[in-house]
C-alpha cells in the first residue's frame, strides 16, 4: 500500500499526462471531415495547439491503374479523383493527352468544354458552400445550394447521361452533339443562377453569427500561401492574382472577358467571398460562350489507336479547387508510361495545420470546410 | 412533529462523516467536497432551530453560510487549479513545498 | 405524523449514506454525485422544515451552482491518472479512530446533560409567506451582514480569476 | 368517489393524477414536436419533409419510437457503467419535474408552490447533471468537451435567464405561477410588452439554456459529432431527446407565463358579447381555428394515395371536429369549465408559438463559436439584464410615487436600456476585433 514517492524537487511527474492537453482524433469518421481525412488535434482545452493529417483511407492507386490502361479507357478514371468536379478533370486529361499528341480540339468542341466546365464549376462551388455553412451550423443553405446543384446535374445527364461521374469529353474533342435546347438550358439557367447567388449571400454575408465565425479565422497569409504551393481560391483569397484561366489560357478562355476575384485578409471569409464571386463569373462565361457556339466538327481528326511520340508533357488546368495538373509520359506505347496527377486538394491540405494552429475546434471544421478538399482527390 | 433532536443527530452525522473525510482522503478536492458536506451539517442545524422557533433567523444564517460555502469553493477549486496546472497533482500530500 | 416521519427517515437516510459513499468512493466523481445526493436529500428537509425558500435556494445554488464547479473541475483536472495512487492518506486510521471519538464525544455529551437541554418540538406555525418572511429579513434586520456577504462574494470572484488565469 | 379514499390523500389525488398524464403525454407530445420541427424545416428549405408514414408523415414520430426501442443498447466498455444508466434519467426526470410547475391553465396544474418559479428554474438546473455526468462517463473525448461546454454553457446563461425573469417578477410581486398570471390579467398588458428587454434577455438566454441552435454547442454535430450524446443510441438516446424537448417545452412554458400572459386570451379584459348572449366573440376563435384544421384534413382525404392513409387523414379530421365542438361546447359549460379549457388552449398555443420561433431561429441561423457564445453571454447579456433589472425597478418606483401610468413609465425605462444596449453591442464588435488580433498572434 505504500504510494509511489516522487522526487520532492521534480516539477513534472512522468505518469502525469499534460496538465491541459488531450489527443482529440478527428476522422475518418466524422460529420464534417468532408469524407474520410483523418485530422490528429492536440487540444488544450478548446485551442489546437497542433495537428496531424492522416490520408489514405480512399487511395485507390490511380496513378498506377493508369499504366495499364489506353489513353482512352484511363479517361473515366480521373472522373472519380475529384467527383464533385469530375468535367474539369476529364478537361484536364483530354487536354493533356491532346498536347502530347500535338493535335487541338475543333473550335466548337473546345467552347462547349468551356461551358461544361465553367457549369462544373459553378457546381463545385455550391457543394462547397452548401458542405461548409452546414459546418459553420447553417442548417437552409444545403437546400438550396443543392436546388441548383441539381440544375447542372440535370444539363450534364442530359448531355452525356451520367450526373455525377460524367466522362464528357473524349481525347480530341467530344464524343456526343449538344442536344437541342443546350444552349436555351444553360441560358435559363444562368440567368435565373445571379439571383439564387444573391439569396445565398443575403443567407450568409452580412450575418453577424457568420462574420464572427468566419473573419480573422485560418488566416493564411500571401507568404504562406505561396511558399505551401497553394492554388485556387484560397491563393486568391490571401491576395495573389493566379488564375491558369488568365495566365495560361487553355480551352476557349482567350475569347472572354471575366474578372479574377482578389482579397487580401486570406481569412475564412475572404476565401467565401472569392468562390461566391467566382461562381459569378463562372455564370458570366457562360452567357457569353453559350450565345455564340461556333459550328463545325466536334472530334479532331485522330486514330482509334492513340500512340503518342515518346516524350512527356505537364498541363495544368484551373479545377474549381485550385491547379489540376497531368504530367504524363509517354513511351511510344499505347499506354502510358506514367501519369502523375497534380490534385489541387492534395496540395492546399498542406496548408491546414498553419491554419488551425491557435484556433478552437470549432474553427478546425470551418478551416477545413473552406479549403474545400475531396478525399477522393487528396488520396487517389 | 419530528423532534430537534433527531436533526441534531442526522447533523452530527454528516458533519463526523465530512471530518472524516477531510482528515483521511488525499485528494483536495475530496477534501473541499468534505468541507462542503461539514458546511451543509451546520445548515441542517440552523435550519431546524430555526423551526423550533419560529423564527426566520436561523434561515437567514443558513444563507449566509451558503454564500460563504460558495466562495470558498470558487477560490479553492481557483487554487486546486492554479496548483494543478503547476504541479501536476491534486493529492494534498504532495503539495507541501509551499512554493513552485 | 406518519407520512412526515417516514418522510424524514428516507431523507436523512440517503443523507448520511450519500455522506458515507461520498467519502469513501475512489473516484473524484462518483463522490461528487453522492455529495450531491447528500445536498438534495437536504434541502428536501429543509423543506421538511418548511423552509421553502431554503429548499430552493440549496437546490440552485448549492447544486445547481457549486457543485456544477466542482464536477467542472474534476473533468478539467485529468483524474484518471490519479486514480491509480492510493486514495486515502497514511493517517487514515488514527484520523478516522479520532473523529468518531469526536463524534461519540459530542453524543455523549448530549446523553449525559439530556435533562437540562430542552429541545421542544416546534409548536407555533411557521410564517406562512416563508420567501417573504426571509427577505424582509435579510434587507432589514440583517442588512449589514447582507453586505458584508456581497463583499464577500466580490472578493472570492476576483481571487478566483486571479488564481484560474494563466498568466497574470 | 370520495368516500372511497382516505381523506388525508384527497389533496394527492388530483396532482398525481395530472402527473400520469404529463408523463403518459409527453413521450408522444415531443415526437410531435419532432414531427412539426421536421416539417417547418422542410418548409423552410424547400422540400417536403416527411410524407411516408402516414399522411404527412402524420405517423412518422410513432415509427421512430419505435425504431428506438427496439435498437441494441450498446454500452461502451469503457464507459462508467452506473453514471452511463443514471445520467439519461436524470435528466428526464427533472426536465419532468420542471414541468409540473407549470400552469397549463387555471385548473391543470400539478402543484401551485408560493416558490413556483423557482422551484422550476431548480429542476432544470439540475438537468445539467445528466449532460455533464453522461459527457464523462461516455469516457469519449467528444463527449467530454461537449459535457464541458455543456456545463459552462448551462451555468452562464442561467444568470441571464434569471435577470430576465427578475425583471416579469418585479412587476408581478410574486413567485406563484398563478398569481404571475393573475398580476397580468390585472394590468391587462403582457408583460412582454411592459418589459420587452427581459422578455428578449430571456428569449435568447432561454435557447442557449436548451442546447438549441445557434446555441448548440454542447451537441455541435459538425464539431464535437454529438457532444455528450456520442456514444448515446437507442432508447438511451431518446430520452435525452425526450429531456431536450421537455425542456423546451418548459422554458416556453415559463415565457408564455411570465411574459405572455399565461392562460389569457389575448385582449383578456375587453368584452364583446354576442347580443343577447353571455358568448364573446374571441371565445369562439379556438373552436373555429381547429374547424379550419378539421376542414383542411377532410380536403386532403380523397387526395391520399393510400386507403389507410384516407382513414388516418379522416381520423385526424374528426379529433379536430371534436376538439372544435369541446371548444365551443364548454362556452355553454360553468365558468370554471370554460376558463379551464380556454385557458388550457391558449397557454398550447402561446407555447407553440414560442416554440415556432426557436425553429425559426435554428433553421436560419449559423452556430457561435464558445468564445463567442461566453462573450455574448458575459459581456452582452448579462450587463443588459442588469440595466434592465435597475430600470424596471426605477419604473415602478417613479409610478408608484408620481401616480403615471405603469405602462408609460414602463416605457420611459425602456429608453435607457435601449441605449445600453446599442453601447454593448457596438463595444461587443471592438471585441471581436479583438479576437481577430488574439488569432493572428496564435498564428
Amino acid at each position: 500500500m505504500e504510494e509511489p514517492r516522487k522526487n520532492p524537487g521534480s516539477n513534472v511527474s512522468t505518469t502525469v499526462l499534460g496538465a491541459d492537453e488531450i489527443i482529440l482524433n478527428m476522422g475518418p469518421q466524422h460529420p464534417s471531415t468532408h469524407g474520410v481525412l483523418r485530422v490528429k488535434l492536440k487540444l488544450d482545452g478548446e485551442r489546437v495547439v497542433g495537428s496531424e493529417c492522416y490520408i489514405g483511407y480512399l487511395h485507390r492507386g490511380v496513378e498506377k491503374i493508369a499504366e495499364h490502361r489506353s489513353y482512352q479507357q484511363f479517361a473515366p478514371y480521373v472522373d472519380r479523383m475529384d467527383y464533385v468536379a469530375a468535367v474539369s478533370n476529364g478537361l484536364g486529361y483530354c487536354e493533356a493527352v491532346e498536347k502530347l499528341l500535338g493535335v487541338e480540339a475543333p473550335p466548337r468542341a473546345r467552347v462547349v468544354r468551356t461551358i461544361l466546365t465553367e457549369l462544373q464549376r459553378i457546381a463545385s462551388h455550391l457543394v462547397w458552400l452548401a458542405t461548409h455553412a452546414l459546418d459553420i451550423g447553417a442548417l437552409t443553405p444545403i437546400f438550396y445550394c443543392f436546388r441548383e446543384r441539381e440544375e447542372i446535374l440535370k444539363i450534364y445527364e442530359k448531355y452525356c447521361g451520367a450526373r455525377l461521374t460524367t466522362h464528357a469529353f473524349r481525347i480530341g474533342g467530344l464524343q456526343y452533339e449538344t442536344y437541342d435546347g443546350f444552349e436555351n438550358e444553360v441560358k435559363r439557367f444562368c440567368q435565373d443562377f445571379g439571383s439564387r447567388i444573391d439569396e445565398y449571400e443575403t443567407l450568409l454575408t452580412e450575418n453577424r453569427i457568420w462574420t464572427g465565425r468566419t473573419k480573422g479565422v485560418g488566416i493564411l497569409t500571401r507568404e504562406d500561401a505561396i511558399a505551401l504551393g497553394v492554388t485556387g481560391p484560397m491563393l486568391r483569397a490571401s491576395g495573389v492574382q493566379w488564375d491558369l484561366r488568365k495566365a495560361m489560357p487553355y480551352a476557349a478562355y482567350d475569347q472572354y472577358q471575366f474578372d479574377i476575384p482578389v482579397r487580401n485578409a486570406g481569412d475564412t471569409y475572404d476565401r467565401y467571398l472569392v468562390r461566391m464571386e467566382e461562381m459569378r463569373q463562372s455564370r458570366r462565361i457562360c452567357l457569353q460562350a453559350v450565345d455564340n457556339i461556333p459550328s463545325g466538327p466536334i472530334m479532331a481528326r485522330i486514330g482509334k489507336v492513340l500512340k503518342p511520340p515518346p516524350g512527356e508533357v505537364y498541363h495544368s488546368i484551373e479545377a474549381p479547387k485550385g491547379e489540376l495538373g497531368y504530367y504524363i509520359v509517354s513511351d511510344g506505347t499505347t499506354q502510358p508510361y506514367r501519369v502523375r496527377v497534380r490534385p489541387p486538394s492534395f496540395i492546399n491540405l498542406q496548408a491546414l495545420d498553419r491554419m488551425v494552429r491557435g484556433a478552437l475546434v470549432a474553427d478546425v471544421v470551418a478551416i477545413i470546410g473552406t479549403t474545400d478538399i475531396v478525399l477522393g482527390e487528396v488520396d487517389r | 412533529m419530528i423532534p430537534v433532536d433527531l436533526y441534531l443527530f442526522l447533523s452530527l452525522a454528516l458533519f463526523i462523516i465530512g471530518v472524516i473525510g477531510v482528515l483521511t482522503r488525499r485528494n483536495v478536492i475530496v477534501i473541499l467536497m468534505s468541507i462542503e458536506l461539514i458546511l451543509n451539517a451546520v445548515n441542517i442545524n440552523l435550519i431546524a432551530f430555526s423551526r423550533m422557533w419560529s423564527s426566520v433567523d436561523g434561515q437567514v444564517f443558513a444563507i449566509f453560510i451558503i454564500t460563504d460555502a460558495a466562495a470558498e469553493a470558487v477560490v479553492g477549486l481557483g487554487i486546486i487549479l492554479a496548483l494543478f496546472r503547476n504541479r501536476e497533482t491534486v493529492l494534498a500530500d504532495e503539495m507541501d513545498m509551499l512554493k513552485w | 405524523m406518519l407520512l412526515n416521519s417516514i418522510l424524514f427517515d428516507f431523507l436523512a437516510g440517503l443523507a448520511v449514506v450519500s455522506a458515507i459513499l461520498m467519502v469513501t468512493r475512489r473516484n473524484v466523481v462518483h463522490s461528487a454525485v453522492f455529495l450531491i445526493g447528500t445536498l438534495v436529500a437536504t434541502a428536501g428537509i429543509f423543506l421538511q422544515l418548511q423552509a421553502e425558500f431554503l429548499f430552493v435556494v440549496q437546490i440552485i445554488l448549492y447544486v445547481g451552482g457549486i457543485m456544477v464547479l466542482f464536477v467542472f473541475v474534476i473533468m478539467l483536472v485529468n483524474l484518471d491518472v490519479t486514480l491509480r495512487f492510493p486514495q486515502f492518506n497514511r493517517q487514515k486510521f488514527v484520523a478516522g479512530a479520532l473523529a468518531i471519538a469526536l463524534g461519540g464525544q459530542v453524543f455523549a455529551a448530549y446523553w449525559i446533560g439530556h435533562g437540562a437541554l430542552h429541545f421542544k418540538g416546534s409548536s407555533s406555525p411557521m410564517p406562512a409567506k416563508n420567501t417573504e418572511a426571509v427577505g424582509q429579513a435579510l434587507f432589514q434586520h440583517y442588512m449589514l451582514p447582507f453586505e458584508i456577504a456581497s463583499i464577500l462574494l466580490l472578493v472570492a470572484m476576483i481571487g478566483a480569476v486571479v488564481m484560474a488565469k494563466r498568466r497574470v | 368517489m370520495g368516500h372511497l379514499i382516505p381523506q388525508s390523500i384527497m389533496p394527492y389525488v388530483l396532482p398525481t393524477f395530472y402527473g400520469i398524464i404529463i408523463v403518459l403525454l409527453l413521450p408522444l407530445v415531443s415526437g410531435y414536436i419532432v414531427l412539426v420541427e421536421r416539417k417547418i424545416m422542410a418548409d423552410m428549405q424547400v422540400r417536403l419533409g416527411p410524407m411516408r408514414v402516414g399522411p404527412h408523415g402524420l405517423l412518422q414520430p410513432i415509427a421512430d419510437a419505435l425504431k428506438l426501442l427496439i435498437k441494441e443498447d450498446i454500452i461502451p466498455t469503457s464507459a462508467d457503467q452506473l453514471l452511463f444508466w443514471f445520467a439519461p434519467v436524470v435528466t428526464v426526470t427533472m426536465a419532468m419535474i420542471a414541468l409540473s410547475g407549470l400552469p397549463f391553465g387555471p385548473a391543470f396544474q400539478v402543484a401551485d408552490l408560493n416558490v413556483g418559479l423557482l422551484f422550476i428554474l431548480a429542476a432544470s438546473s439540475l438537468g445539467i447533471y445528466g449532460i455533464v455526468l453522461g459527457g464523462w462517463a461516455s469516457n469519449s473525448h467528444y463527449s467530454l468537451l461537449g459535457a464541458l461546454r455543456s456545463a459552462a454553457q448551462l451555468v452562464s446563461y442561467e444568470t441571464a435567464a434569471g435577470l430576465g425573469l427578475i425583471s416579469a417578477l418585479l412587476l408581478a410581486g410574486s413567485l406563484s405561477m398563478k398569481s404571475i398570471v393573475q398580476a397580468q390579467n390585472d394590468q391587462g398588458v403582457w408583460f412582454a410588452f411592459f418589459v420587452p428587454f427581459g422578455f428578449f434577455i430571456y428569449f435568447v438566454a432561454s435557447i442557449a439554456e436548451t442546447n438549441r441552435a445557434p446555441f448548440d454547442l454542447p451537441e455541435a454535430e459538425s464539431e464535437l459529432v454529438a457532444g455528450y450524446m456520442t456514444e448515446y443510441s437507442g432508447f438511451r438516446w431518446a430520452l435525452y431527446f425526450l429531456a431536450e424537448y421537455t425542456n423546451m417545452i418548459v422554458v416556453a412554458g415559463i415565457a408564455t407565463t411570465l411574459f405572455l400572459g399565461g392562460w389569457l386570451r389575448p385582449f383578456a379584459r375587453e368584452h364583446s358579447y354576442f347580443p343577447g348572449t353571455s358568448i364573446e366573440f374571441l371565445d369562439l376563435l379556438p373552436a373555429l381555428i381547429f374547424l379550419a384544421i378539421a376542414g383542411y384534413c377532410f380536403w386532403r382525404t380523397p387526395r391520399q394515395p393510400v386507403y389507410v392513409q384516407k382513414l388516418v387523414m379522416a381520423a385526424v379530421g374528426a379529433l379536430c371536429v371534436l376538439l372544435a365542438g369541446t371548444m365551443a361546447g364548454s362556452l355553454f359549460a360553468p365558468e370554471a369549465v370554460r376558463l379551464g379549457i380556454h385557458g388550457a388552449f391558449w397557454f398550447i398555443a402561446k407555447v407553440g408559438a414560442y416554440i415556432y420561433c426557436f425553429l425559426w431561429v435554428r433553421f436560419t441561423f449559423p452556430r457561435y463559436r464558445f468564445d463567442q457564445l461566453m462573450r455574448l453571454g458575459w459581456r452582452f447579456l448579462i450587463p443588459l439584464a442588469l440595466v434592465n433589472v435597475v430600470g424596471v425597478g426605477v419604473g415602478i418606483v417613479i409610478s408608484q410615487t408620481w401616480g403615471l401610468s405603469p405602462f408609460f413609465s414602463q416605457m420611459v425605462m425602456c429608453v435607457p436600456t435601449l441605449g445600453a444596449a446599442f453601447w454593448l453591442a457596438a463595444s461587443d464588435k471592438e471585441g471581436q476585433s479583438g479576437t481577430e488580433v488574439r488569432a493572428a498572434d496564435g498564428e
